[in-house]
């Protein structure tokens, strides 16, 4: 167990960390703005996958020009979805929680059975592209490009959604995220403003699903493999806290790779459930929830 | 007026009486063992989705882990079986204990989160049991437990090919778990869970004790939970970590209870009885397409329920106690 | 009561949907073919459902004799020509259910025979609703040892269970390294923490200590895991001669990319097949699987000993657009067994079936594998069914070993 | 008498802000006691600091003698301190008789029991034509009857009435303050916590005034209304009488 070992897994854990992070980011915005776990949060991912293998096998272009058009339109989804579906569940008189569970789970089983009818349960992957494949080593540690780039993007949107919050939407977001009755006092149209910010949540995993596209497989199932760690990630970060989720999706990401490096990789979602547990048990609200 | 209580309590008793005397003779005319045994798998999971009412219906605690206790019952009965010679009508019981046992372990941490956080940690509770059974080569790990057919006898609960004796267990299941919640319904913790789920700091303003609420219900849910991994055990002949702990299953048994009316009486069965044979007719007919319009059919079924009957399936029938009729002020 | 009207009108459709289907020809033979059609196995279903299809038009249709078993066509002969139907049935990879629909299938569509289902797990159900219901079970391609050890009468496999395809890599390890001088001293085992990856790796460390050779890695990793890259930090740390994965497709693609990433290359690579036979995995990675050893059942190319190959692949390209591989193939060859089976039972009882199929002594040349043949013992296994190594070169696999049925030489750079 | 509550020398910040500063009074069984104060003059958390809802950080509440401040609500409740929501909190799932049931098992064993229990209750609050509505579709006023019902059930020695009349109708703040009066009838304890003066002083024995969480005055509602403190905390600077 050579320092350089450790090292290149922890470096690997660091560049997953930020995607699940990006990925977590959309699931604890639209968390924080109306208290709503969406269950299908990997699905919609697996749905930007799909989308920019599509748009990359019509065009053959580089995965990450085709990023600007998958953002767009999975924030137009994200929309639709909230229109369609969640306000739909909000305003429901009874046991809301429990309904906003399972119709987000429906949505997801729903999904999932459309991608199967759609594309077929091939594995498929963008193996073309500027940073397709390539490998570059500094010092004995090698830097997958894919990931580098992923995780660059990754960083990328999470400033751009750190400067959103700091935009007029950004306050109305915050607002009502402070208290969704007494904003409509105030003129905002709170239907809107979670509108977009399902939008946006959808745009944030949509990011993260083109990134991981260039790296890894698509299948109608591959939002299952990465919506467990999502959630987890988001509570240990603490609901509706964007700081809290870059956090967590770090530690999270070392902490598999590393716990995959000492026990039986098997196991390795075990070390970080137990992190989890172990924090949110003393601080319910996550390590920087305010909700 | 005084008593009008009773008076429902009675008539449920005898809806009650009624409905388990029809599914006791249900089978009878049905020669064919494919809807035989879809009547089995409704029933077994009409009463999982009673024991997991218990606690999310009654106490409001939503709970996404149950396949936790599922899977400890029907590993402790399957391994007294297999290994000790237990008999599974005893190994049920034990199956049944420990599934209670184990909510009371998540329980004491998990309790003192509300909400989603709750529902989230009940989540990864349910992950790290599955991980751990799958890597745990004392039990058979991945490779799972083969339940070798003794014969035909009701204390092994193995039958060759009669699916009747089945269908009498899943159903004596299924009533106990009705009883359970019919007691539970009329008694000071069902009234105390009841304020509980909906306002546990006025309940706690009129005495009522919160963790130890919800422990019992936790315990109870479990136990009955893990009784039904038991027999399910028995009844498919081969349990693996896959088939009785992953995390799909801790949707599929709350599901019933959600979409038929938590925290009522008739939600669960009423959700079942819908919902199972959809999913199985849907898989059976659709399935072997491949194309997946069976798991369409089932997330759209899901979706419109949720949405249109948020009070549950069970509100169609008549003005049910859990708030009156959405439209009303 | 509400409730009751409901169950019995469920029952009702069931009974409804399955009363049309068993309205069969009178001289048709229908055949179960249990698989997991959706899922994260689902292209395996599909697949398998052409395979079955195309070899049961071989065996009924009236084409021009293929030199094969049940290859002249027009159906069953001692059965008047009768035909034989597959029913495909899904069960999602989830045993409760494989054993729905394998219930189904016996009660509801009167098949005689099941034929199934490419994971160990729903074969376990499966052949247990077999042996209650007295109809024979034939394993197509499920590779786990127990499931031939459990004394069942019902039972039959065709194809190679994990033990005799490793017996197969061990002896290719041996003879390679007295051919080019270069033995094989350490192996590394990754196996995927399901049914399959746990017994193909417990014969794998059993047989390499049996001939000596040090395991440097054993490595168990969680399926569909969002990365592998540590596991594959690990691989490069033990630089095993050999690295021996037992994967399905999606983990198999994602773990040549993250040693890849790592800048890690094995100097060979010989997989317990399943995933890494898949045109997927091919196909998705591309140079990366350029080398690549894996066990099969199948040589697409060693059409010397197999004349029927290209008139068969032929078929089955033409309907997939894509070669037989290590499971499609097996699929064919299970039901040329069964169809001859049925055709020397001269009845579709199951119980004649089952004596047919304990009686099968087909020799290696009327098939399309590269088997000595296909004879079952008293545990329902195929004894004579013989793999054989296949390398990746230039983006199809090649047959390297038996030497005598090789098409090429094997890229062999262990100890260089 | 002897001194049914004691509250002695009790004090409550929240991050800073001192909500309570040694607040010392005592009250006699059966007396009707006005808590009042312009708002965020530390009535509601001395409420809760009764109610065991919230520990005060200095000084003791004791209850018959015995200490109950720190014991947390279910004990106070068990202990025989009742109390209402400002903001209305009912069970919605549950009938308006479900509701006071709850209250009632607080004392009865068995549902038989509570159920009598709860029906009188009822009755005596003038809602037992509502017992088998669904709690949620009572009407505001109705609401806080059951409520009051609700922690009459558990049979308490100490009621406390968080702001039960504020924002009635002239009507319906009659039918209030006729059931006050029937449970201090009762021999019921009462703490009435209200913001406006008008309403409270017409009914109480006596009056803790609060004022930036200290107490400003204790007395009859008579002096209470001359007092020029008062007046100032109430009404501001401009009105304070010459002198």
């Amino acid at each position: 167990m050579t320092l350089d070992i450790i090292l290149q897994a922890a470096i690997g854990g660091l560049l997953m960390g930020l995607i699940y992070a990006l990925v977590a980011a959309g699931l604890s915005l639209i968390f924080g703005l109306m208290d709503v776990v969406n269950f299908a949060h990997g699905e919609l991912m697996m749905l930007a996958m799909y989308a920019a293998f599509v748009l990359w096998q019509v065009s053959g272009l580089d995965p990450l020009l085709l990023l600007p058009i998958v953002v767009v339109v999975m924030f137009g989804l994200g929309m639709g979805v909230y229109r369609g579906l969640i306000a739909r569940a909000l305003s429901v008189r009874f046991n809301r929680g429990m309904v906003q569970i399972f119709v987000t789970f429906g949505l997801a089983i729903f999904i999932r059975g459309a991608a199967q009818f759609t594309f077929g349960g091939e594995f498929r992957s963008i193996t073309t592209g500027v940073v397709a494949n390539r490998t570059a080593e500094i010092a004995g540690v090698f830097l997958p490009l894919p990931q580098v780039a992923a995780s660059l993007v990754c960083l990328a949107a999470f400033a751009g959604l750190l400067l959103i919050s700091r935009t007029e939407f950004g306050h109305a977001l915050e607002a009502t995220r402070e208290d969704r009755d007494a904003v409509a006092l105030i003129g905002i149209d709170r239907d809107r403003i979670f509108a977009l910010g399902w939008g946006l949540g959808a745009a944030a995993v949509g990011i993260a699903g083109v990134m991981l596209a260039t790296f890894y497989y698509v299948s109608p199932n591959v939002g299952a493999n990465f919506a467990i760690t999502a959630y987890v990630t988001v509570a240990l970060g603490g609901f509706g806290s964007l700081g809290g989720a870059l956090v967590a999706g770090l530690l999270i990401g070392e902490v598999e790779a590393l716990t995959a490096l000492v026990l039986e990789p098997s196991l390795k979602q075990v070390g970080m459930f137990v992190i989890y547990l172990a924090v949110v048990l003393f601080r319910p609200r996550g390590l920087f929830g305010t909700l | 007026m005084r008593n009008s209580i009773l008076r429902r309590r009675r008539t449920e008793l005898v809806g009650g009486a009624a409905v388990l005397l029809a599914l006791a003779v249900l089978p009878l005319p049905i020669g064919d063992v494919y809807t035989q045994n879809l009547i089995i798998i409704t029933i077994l999971f009409a009463g999982l989705a009673q024991a997991w009412n218990i606690l999310g219906g009654y106490c409001g605690q939503i709970s996404l882990g149950h396949a936790l206790y599922f899977g400890f019952g029907a590993y402790v009965s399957t391994l007294l079986f297999v290994r000790l010679g237990i008999p599974p009508a005893f190994g049920m019981l034990a199956g049944g204990a420990v599934g209670g046992l184990g909510a009371l372990l998540v329980g004491w941490p998990c309790f003192r989160l509300s909400g989603h956080y709750y529902a989230i940690a009940t989540v990864v509770v349910g992950e790290i049991g599955w991980l751990l059974f799958l890597n745990w080569d004392f039990i058979g790990g991945a490779t799972g437990v083969y339940v070798p057919f003794k014969g035909d006898s009701w204390v092994a609960l193995q039958f060759r090919t009669a699916k009747l004796p089945y269908h009498y267990l899943v159903l004596g299941f299924a009533a106990a778990t009705w009883i359970a919640a019919f007691l539970i319904e009329g008694s000071r913790w069902g009234f105390a869970w009841r304020a509980v789920k909906d306002d546990f700091v006025a309940a706690r303003s009129l005495g009522v004790r919160i963790f130890p609420s919800k422990m019992a219900a936790a315990a109870i849910s479990g136990f009955f939970t893990g009784m039904g991994g038991a027999i399910y055990a028995q009844y498919v002949g081969y349990i693996d970590p896959d088939s009785v702990m992953a995390g799909a299953l801790s949707i599929l048994i709350p599901l019933p209870a959600v979409l038929g009316g938590v925290g009522t009486l008739w939600g669960p069965l009423l959700g079942a009885a819908v919902l199972i044979p959809v999913s199985e007719l849907s898989r059976s007919y659709l399935g072997g397409s491949g194309r997946g319009v069976d798991l369409m059919i089932y997330g759209a079924l899901i979706m419109v329920v949720a949405l249109a009957r948020p009070q549950g399936l069970v509100s169609l029938f008549g003005r049910r106690r859990g708030g009156p009729d959405a439209r009303a002020a | 009561m509400k409730r009751r009207e409901l169950l019995l009108s469920a029952g009702a459709v069931a009974m409804a949907g399955s009363a049309a289907r068993r309205a069969q020809a009178a001289d048709e033979i229908v055949i179960g073919a249990v698989y997991p059609m959706t899922g994260n196995a689902a292209p395996i279903g599909a697949d398998a459902k052409v395979s079955l299809e195309m070899t049961a038009e071989i065996i009924n249709g009236s084409h021009p004799p293929i030199p094969t078993l049940m290859g002249q066509g027009g159906g069953l002969p001692a059965l008047g020509g009768a035909k034989i139907r597959i029913v495909m049935a899904d069960h999602q990879n989830d045993p409760q259910k494989a054993r729905a629909e394998a219930e189904r299938l016996i009660t509801q569509d009167k098949v005689p025979v099941l034929i199934g289902s490419y994971t160990s797990a729903t074969a376990a159900t499966i052949s247990q609703v077999a042996e209650r219901y007295e109809v024979p079970y034939l394993s197509m391609d499920n590779s786990s040892p127990s499931l031939s050890a459990r004394g069942l009468k019902w039972f039959f496999r065709t194809s190679p269970h994990d033990e005799m395809f490793t017996v197969a890599m061990f002896e290719f390890f041996r003879d390679i390294g007295a051919k080019t001088g270069h033995p094989v001293k350490t192996v590394a085992l990754i196996y995927e923490d399901s049914i399959f990856g746990t017994d193909s790796s417990n014969v794998q460390r059993a047989l390499a200590q049996k001939a000596g050779i040090k395991v440097v890695a054993d490595i168990k990793y969680r399926g569909n895991s969002p990365s592998l890259s540590t596991e594959a930090q690990r691989l490069k740390a033990a630089n095993a001669d050999v690295l021996m994965p037992s994967s399905y497709t999606n983990d198999a693609i994602l773990m040549l990319r993250a040693m890849n990433e790592i800048g890690y290359h094995p100097r060979a690579i010989m997989a317990q097949a399943a995933g890494f036979q898949e045109q997927d995995f091919i196909k998705a990675s591309g140079a990366l699987a350029e080398g690549v050893l894996s066990r099969s059942s199948f040589a697409v190319d060693a059409v010397k000993a197999r004349p029927a190959i290209p008139a068969v692949n032929g078929a089955y390209r033409a309907k997939n657009g894509k070669d037989l591989n290590d499971n499609t193939a097996r699929q064919v060859t299970g039901l040329q067994v069964l169809a001859d089976a049925i055709n020397r039972a001269g009845s579709a009882k199951p119980d004649a079936i089952r004596q047919a199929l304990v009686a099968a002594n087909v020799p290696g040349e009327q098939l399309i594998v590269p088997w000595k043949g296909v004879r079952f013992d008293a545990t329902g296994q195929n004894v004579a069914a013989t793999p054989v190594i296949q390398q990746v070169t230039n983006g199809t696999y090649r047959t390297v070993y038996p030497f005598e049925l090789a098409s090429l030489d094997a890229m062999w750079n262990v100890g260089g | 008498m002897p001194a049914l509550l004691e509250v002695d020398g009790v004090s409550k910040s929240f991050g800073g802000v001192a909500a309570n500063v040694d607040i010392s009074f005592d009250v006699a069984e059966g007396e009707m006691l006005g808590l009042i104060g312009p708002n965020g003059a530390g009535k509601t958390s001395l409420f809760n600091a009764i109610a065991g809802e919230v520990t005060p950080d200095a000084g003791e509440i004791r209850l018959n003698g015995a200490r109950i401040s720190g014991l947390g609500p279910v004990a106070c409740a068990a202990r025989g301190v009742a109390r209402t929501f400002q903001v209305v909190r009912s069970f919605d799932s549950m009938t308006v008789l479900e509701n006071v049931m709850v209250g009632a098992f607080a004392g009865a064993r068995r549902t038989r029991a509570a159920m009598t229990v709860a029906t009188d209750t009822l009755e005596f609050c003038g809602l037992l034509s509502r017992a088998d509505r669904p709690a949620i579709s009572l009407s505001p006023p109705e609401k806080r009857r059951l409520e009051v019902a609700r922690a009459l059930a558990t049979g308490p020695r100490l009621l406390l009435l968080d702001e039960m009349l504020t924002g009635l109708t002239p009507t319906e703040a009659q039918e209030g303050v006729a059931l006050v009066r029937a449970v201090q009838r009762r021999g019921i304890t009462i703490i009435m916590v209200e913001h406006v003066m008008e309403v409270v002083l017409p009914l109480v024995s006596r009056a803790v005034v609060l004022n930036l969480g200290r107490v400003l005055t204790i007395g009859a509602p008579a002096e209470i209304v001359r007092h020029a403190d008062v007046i100032r905390a109430y009404l501001g600077d401009k009105y304070a009488p010459a002198g």
